[in-house]
């Protein structure tokens, strides 16, 4: 049963600590499909196991840096469009009279996720040295600011002082404010679903070292997710950062 | 423990009793039916496009342009977007993601071995290997008949089968249809299939994900076919905005399609490049990779960072048509040029994403049939990548004459023709490991030949189309039409086929028939070139694309293409049938290893067990040591890695510096 | 179909993995063919035959023929590329063909064994790679003196051109695309504006090509023109006719419904016809030419159309900005 | 399973997709019905009636404008495919119901292509419309590949506007009279040019883009 990876492993042996081969037999089934055939052929070796463990953590990091490439291109995608129409200037209408989106909210938004994203880091080096109750706070702060910025963002497409369709900027702003609102809530999901895990893992992990520093699969996994999270907020931040200077600052 | 892919409570350790047998879980869990399944899933999409479309109704029915137009593109996209919400929910592939929000573990389960796992969310890639084959398949299909249905228009240049407009419609679905099912039409079924057990594997990096991604591109089907409701779209498959903006509801499908499969383009690329980067086994170096799986890694570059451009293009085109947002339309400060722009950074990726496969299948098969190594390795994966770093720089050769940038055109010819010279590695490559080969002219080696063979046709025509003087004349007229299906048909499809003839032994566990295969590449690979090739001349003749009528003086150069077409379409049915024989009606079991192939796939048992192999196997060679007097063996697929008892002589991990622990391990550190 | 028919796979070869084969090392040594040679030899005969036989046969006659000087720029280029691609396509051609002759397997014959080459020659990688890259930065050279040379090969070249031919005199025309057909204005005749198409000969036309509504391609084939005709964007192209004789132009860009059957025929006429059809037409459209909104390089398209009503009006709800949306439309083309 | 099982399954799988592909097929050949108009005697010229509404009142698309033919037998038919024997004189009368704008491109406001180049609107001759006075132009019938091309001018868009089809003369309307020669046999395109598709961006779609409301073909037969 170890093709489901080491978390399994965690929760079905007796021992979370003992790294020994488990062999699960599997009795019941679906609409009763014969499985006997394959259950107990598994016989798995610790390096095996290991060897395993290796490759989630490191499907993990491939894949957290990988998101990040992927929301990369889309946001590069949006970053083109506006110096596209801007450059382009069609019938003076890229941004006609200077307008822009409400400032103030504009401003929170940038605010709030570059300050949550910052919050997230601090958190992690704090959850490194073991101060797991202050990546906690931070964390779940990060996730308070994440549905507020989602919140503001809708609230600021209600209170918009142009047409979607009067201008490039009008336009460029509608598409921002929809992608933005897309990473946000991703972003905010992501760290969410490691907060819960957190908690639901706290007692499992508890005597050995708890999440920052047990050795259990569970944990080691858990560490590499938070770090993928923790790089795809601070890459959020960045985000951020350049399109608040592209639609409110320049 | 609870045998569902659906979510249960986490279980503490030391909570369960392993040696004792679980309870049994409720009727809900064990009958197959009250299961997430396919039938659930158009339950779901229907629920979600109804509640969609009446949202749409409330959020939208006061516009302007809806109450004049008499149509509600609000409503249509949301319908859509929820009916493919619904879908996937009724799928089961959301019950997971939720259920993390409350710190849920994903639930083990056992895979299931009946025919009921073809239906549903499943975590064994061969499952999901099968599942898409047969949507690419039905994709293909479809599309193909689309197609029958355009030659038939064109069988005449001025009497008219369809209106104009239903015309305009089947070339632009066949072409949407056409291209959905070229980026999956290897990486889906063959991709999913084979790089676990080539990479030695027992699975995927993101098993969920990446049945996610197949489920996800059904519903793209379902929703690009959704068009025919709508009053279809007139914009061909590259949707140039501003028609774009103009067109019928047809065209929120295929904005809403494009961006569903999207998404699955961007979900299976990143599952399959997160495994191969990191679930290789022990040993299996970049050295060592199998070219086929180097082919899909570069592809996997191109899905995951070509495609978002895709999607985010197509969310603008939404916005412009239900939020009334001006992105390609000029008048209002946009500018129709972005959408080529966009369209066209994802679109020459999308070709080699096309096209890298396929190069993959051919020198992955070459080898195995002319008993020789391959030839010039190195450059054959260093050509693919390469194409793949080049495809990111060649767009504008789509626009030449269309007043972008028209002092870049010496650039992007300059970088078009660049690209000629990793893709001519294939033959390189191919040509090399002919050279005193002993080849056996099974199916599969005579679709690599027949790939061959049209591939440089389509590639020396992707010349004459680089060069801007000659693009005048051929750019836009059915010489590009002919070029493209030279390369993606002739090329990608002869090389899917390749390599289902090839690995069908190894997936079904059944054997083909013999002289119906034959009689599949002969049939379609000559009628194949009786359709397309006329077609060459047509365009340089000055037949534009996508038209209904044509000059007079063409018609025998189309009707011939016309009538091959037909009898290209024929051809399929001996595939079909030699399928449904081999596998339903009359099977006979496969060996193990058919064609004598030494890669690591090929040494596991027939059929493939569930976990694919016993032992992650440790690899000690490239598997690619034909003709050699005592082949070393590609891995030890022993109890190798067995703490206890290592067979002697064994290789450790130590010994192979994969750092099983971490040292010396090529990945950075985690925390 | 029979179970008498022997299924694919099940023919009986020697084991790869780990079969002694035909361990004979001194095999290859048998095999003294100048394979190489060989292969030359044909290719160099078919090619030094069929090259010529091209260029001097067809080569003439390849479209979009010599209209214009664009049109036989670019005969030139398609022929030129044909002569390299032709020996390139033979090579592989040759060589695939030769191999399926000379290099079969008998049928339980013993596994080759690997040649000398078999894994990688640096000679052979080097030379191939050496020498694609020398063909084509040539081919990359040669086209962009091809598109700079006459001025722009006849392909749509933006609004400020900056590959222009040399020409003293140039007759502008304009060329504008609306669903779903094409009309031409000559501003240099009082800007009347007409839907034939007729040229002067000897003379450098400069097209003006730009759109009302959505994308479309102004195609004149045996000019060899082609341009995108862009909304609110002037994409210019130029030729020189050289011929008389009757040309065909044809949409090139899906633009909707009719779009297969946007086309229409053009002429080129001598320049003292030309310049009698040019000042009888004048005369005879002079009443709607006064009409006409002034000539200009592009015509704002309403993006309401004549009625359209896609935006909102300025009155509008939702905007807290009273003018937005397209300057007033100077009513068309 | 026994192999007649196996191939009852295979059989009937096969009969459901080849049944789906048909009907889509079948849906996809629907076009706009053909009214025939045939010369009453050899070589006597033909008389077509066709009516313009400015928003056709039911059917799947109530919003949007179309043209209407009369059939020789008197009904108004939805549809723009009408058919007429070659090389003969067709006079055209057309009822226009709907209200005008300025031309997009004014060089549609000419009258091309029939007897004299003129045409009558409400028995006035005229060549050409002045589509920036007055009421504009509704609509134009177009036929580019015979040069045929006469503008409907358009009624006062503050009167009591026909708004369902087919409408009666009791609504105000403009009648537009002309005659042109039918061609050789084949199928010739006419249209609008006036971007009256209401809603859609140009204008352009709708109505304007698809078969039986703006644009049709005229088929002359042998």
């Amino acid at each position: 049963m170890r093709i489901w990876g080491p978390v399994l492993r965690a929760t079905a042996t007796r021992d979370p600590r003992s790294c020994e081969a488990t062999n699960i037999t599997m009795t019941n089934s679906v609409d009763n499909q014969q499985f006997e055939s394959f259950a107990g052929r598994l016989q798995e070796t610790p390096e095996e196991i290991a060897f395993e463990l290796r490759a989630q953590e490191g499907a993990l990091w491939t894949g957290g840096r990988l998101l990040i490439g992927i929301w990369a291109f889309a946001f590069a995608a949006l970053g083109f469009a506006y110096f596209y129409l801007r450059s382009a200037n069609n019938e003076n209408l890229w941004r006609p009279h200077g307008i822009t989106a409400p400032t103030a909210t504009g401003a929170a938004i940038f605010a709030i996720t570059v300050a949550s994203a910052l919050l997230l880091m601090f958190g992690e080096r704090r959850f490194r040295n073991d101060q797991t109750l202050d990546w906690q706070v931070a964390g779940w702060t990060a996730v308070l600011g994440g549905l507020l910025v989602i919140g503001l963002q809708i609230w600021q497409l209600t209170d918009l002082p142009f047409f979607p369709g009067s201008s490039g900027y009008a336009s460029c702003f509608i598409g921002w404010a929809a992608m933005n609102i897309a990473a946000v809530l991703g972003a905010t999901y992501w760290i969410e679903t490691i907060l819960a895990r957190e908690i639901r893992l706290r007692r499992a992990i508890a005597q050995d070292g708890g999440a920052p520093s047990s050795t259990l699969p569970v944990a080691r996994l858990f560490r590499a997710n938070l770090n993928g999270c923790t790089y795809f907020w601070g890459f959020v931040a960045v985000v951020a950062t350049f399109f608040w200077l592209l639609f409110y600052v320049i | 423990m609870a045998i569902d892919t659906s979510v249960s409570e986490f279980e503490y350790p030391g909570e369960e009793d392993v040696g004792t047998p679980a309870k049994p879980p409720p009727v809900w869990r064990r009958s197959a039916w009250l299961q997430p399944n396919v039938l659930w899933a158009i339950a779901g999409g229907v629920i979600g496009y109804l509640i969609g479309h009446w949202l749409g109704n409330v959020i939208a029915s006061g516009y302007q342009q809806v109450q004049s137009s008499g149509q509600n593109n609000v409503a249509i996209v949301l319908g859509l977007s929820l009916g493919v919400a619904g879908w996937l929910a009724g799928i089961g592939a959301l019950t997971y993601p939720l259920a993390k929000i409350l710190g849920y573990e994903p639930s083990p389960s056992p895979p299931q071995q009946s025919w009921v796992r073809y239906f549903r969310m499943t975590e064994d890639h061969k499952v999901v290997g099968w599942q898409y084959a047969i949507g690419v398949l039905t994709f293909l299909f479809t599309g193909g008949l689309l197609a029958m249905l355009i030659r038939t228009e064109l069988l005449s240049p001025t009497t008219h089968v369809f209106g104009p407009g239903t015309y305009i419609f089947l070339v632009s679905e066949h072409g949407t249809v056409m291209m959905m099912m070229a980026t999956s039409a290897v990486v889906g079924p063959l991709g999913n299939w084979l790089v676990p057990l080539m990479i030695g594997s027992r699975r995927m990096a993101y098993p969920r994900v990446e049945s996610f991604s197949f489920w996800i591109f059904m519903a793209g089907y379902l929703v690009i076919l959704s068009a025919f409701f709508f009053g279809g779209f007139p914009t061909g498959w590259t949707g140039y905005a501003p028609l774009q903006t103009q067109a019928n509801g047809g065209m929120d499908s295929y904005l809403v399609g494009f961006g569903v499969i999207g998404l699955g383009m961007i979900l299976a690329g990143f599952n399959l490049a997160a495994t191969i980067i990191n679930y290789r086994a022990p040993g299996m170096n970049w050295g060592r990779v199998p070219i086929f799986v180097w082919g899909i890694l570069a592809t996997t570059a191109l899905l995951t960072l070509a495609t978002p451009t895709l999607v985010v293009a197509g969310l603008f085109g939404i916005l412009d048509r239900t939020a009334e947002t001006a992105f390609y339309v000029n008048e209002h400060g946009g500018s129709n040029f972005l959408w080529q722009n966009l369209f066209w950074f994802f679109g020459h990726p999308e070709v080699y994403i096309m096209a890298l496969p396929g190069f993959g299948i051919v020198m992955e098969i070459m080898p195995v049939f002319t008993r020789k190594p391959l030839f010039a390795y190195k450059v054959a994966a260093a050509g693919m990548l390469g194409v793949a770093l080049l495809s990111f720089f060649v767009w504008q050769h789509h626009l030449f004459q269309s007043g972008i940038n028209p002092d870049m055109r010496p650039l992007f010819m300059l970088t078009t023709e660049l690209i000629s010279i990793p893709t001519g590695f294939l033959f390189l490559v191919t040509l090399g490991t002919l050279w005193k080969a002993k080849i056996r002219f099974d199916t599969p080696m005579l679709f690599c030949l027949g790939m061959l063979f049209n591939f440089l046709i389509g590639g020396v025509t992707g010349v004459f189309l680089s060069d801007v003087p000659v693009n005048v004349t051929v750019h836009g007229s059915f010489f590009v039409m002919a070029h493209f299906h030279y390369t993606i048909m002739g090329g990608l499809i002869f090389a899917m086929f390749a390599g289902f003839y090839f690995w069908f032994p190894k997936i079904t566990g059944k054997t083909l028939n013999r002289k119906l295969s034959k009689w599949h590449f002969w049939t379609f690979f000559v009628f194949f070139n009786c359709t397309f090739f006329p077609l060459f001349l047509v365009g340089i003749l000055g037949m534009p694309r996508r038209v209904f009528e044509y000059a007079s003086n063409l018609q025998t150069l189309n009707d011939i293409s016309s009538i091959s077409a037909y009898f290209l379409g024929a051809s399929f049915f001996f595939f079909i049938i030699n399928v449904v024989w081999s596998i339903y009606l009359n099977p006979h079991p496969a060996p193990d290893n058919p064609w004598n192939s030494l890669g690591l796939e090929w040494q596991t048992p027939t059929p493939v067990p569930w976990y694919d192999f016993e032992h992650i196997p440790v690899v000690l060679n490239d598997p690619y040591h034909y003709g050699e007097a005592d082949a070393p063996p590609v891995a030890d697929l022993g109890k190798v890695l067995s703490a206890v008892g290592a067979p002697a002589g064994s290789v450790s991990h130590e010994d192979l510096g994969t750092g099983v622990e971490g040292d010396g391990d090529p990945r950075p550190p985690i925390l | 179909m029979s179970d008498k028919d022997p299924p694919v796979g099940s023919e009986q070869v020697p084991a790869g993995t780990g079969a002694p084969g035909a361990a004979d090392p001194g095999a290859p040594a048998a095999d003294q063919t100048h394979h190489w040679w060989r292969l030359i030899a044909i290719w160099v005969v078919l090619s030094a035959i069929l090259d010529p036989l091209f260029y001097y046969l067809a080569g003439p006659h390849i479209p979009p023929g010599t209209m214009t000087n664009m049109a036989q720029g670019a005969q030139f280029d398609f022929n030129v590329l044909f002569v390299i691609a032709l020996p390139v396509v033979l090579g592989v051609w040759i060589y695939l063909i030769y191999a399926i002759v000379m290099w079969r397997a008998s049928r339980g014959g013993p596994e080759p064994v690997a040649g000398p080459y078999s894994r990688g020659h640096l000679g052979i990688q080097v030379g191939w790679i050496v020498s694609t890259t020398v063909i084509v930065l040539f081919l990359a050279g040669f086209g962009t003196y091809e598109l700079v040379q006459p001025g722009g090969s006849g392909g749509g070249e933006g609004s400020s051109p900056i590959w222009t031919p040399t020409s003293q005199t140039i007759l502008p025309v304009q060329v504008i695309g609306q669903q779903w057909k094409w009309t031409y204005r000559y501003p240099t005749f009082g800007g009347f504006e007409t839907d034939q198409l007729v040229l002067p000969n000897d003379t450098t036309v400069e097209f003006n090509v730009t759109s009302l509504d959505v994308v479309h391609s102004f195609w004149a084939y045996q000019l060899g023109v082609k341009a995108d005709a862009n909304p609110n964007y002037n994409n210019v192209a130029y030729a020189t006719t050289q011929q008389l004789g009757s040309f065909t132009v044809r949409c090139d860009e899906l633009c909707g419904i009719w779009h297969g059957a946007m086309y229409n025929t053009g002429q080129v006429v001598t320049r003292q016809q030309f310049s009698a059809w040019a000042r009888l037409t004048a005369f005879r459209l002079r009443k709607n030419t006064r009409l006409l909104p002034p000539y200009a390089l592009t015509y704002t398209p309403d993006a309401n159309g004549a009625d359209g009503g896609y935006y909102p009006n300025n009155a509008d709800p939702y905007s807290k900005v009273e003018q937005y949306g397209a300057t007033p439309s100077q009513g068309g083309g | 399973m026994s192999l007649a099982w196996k191939l009852g399954v295979t059989v009937v799988l096969f009969a459901i997709s080849v049944t789906a592909a048909i009907v889509l097929i079948v849906n996809l050949l629907g076009t706009p019905p053909v009214v025939n108009f045939t010369s009453p005697s050899p070589g006597a010229p033909v008389n077509v009636r066709l009516q313009t509404v400015g928003s056709f009142g039911s059917g799947s698309h109530p919003t949007w404008v179309s043209y209407l033919v009369r059939s020789p037998q008197g009904q108004w038919v939805h549809t723009t495919v009408f058919q007429v024997p070659e090389h003969t004189r067709i006079n055209v009368t057309i009822d226009q119901y709907d209200s005008g704008s300025p031309l997009r491109n004014q060089q549609l406001g000419q009258v091309t292509g029939t007897y004299g180049s003129v045409a009558s609107l409400n028995g006035r001759l005229f060549r050409v419309i002045n589509s920036n006075a007055g009421n504009g132009v509704g609509h134009t019938f177009s036929i580019p590949s015979l040069g045929v091309n006469v503008p409907l001018s358009g009624v006062n868009g503050n009167a009591n506007l026909c708004g369902a089809a087919p409408c009666t003369t009791s609504s105000p309307h403009n009648v537009i009279r002309f005659s042109f020669n039918s061609p050789g046999p084949g199928s010739y395109r006419w249209q609008c040019f006036v971007p009256c598709g209401l809603g859609f961006l140009y204008g352009n779609g709708g109505p304007m883009s698809t078969l039986g409301y703006m644009g049709g073909f005229l088929k002359v037969v042998a």
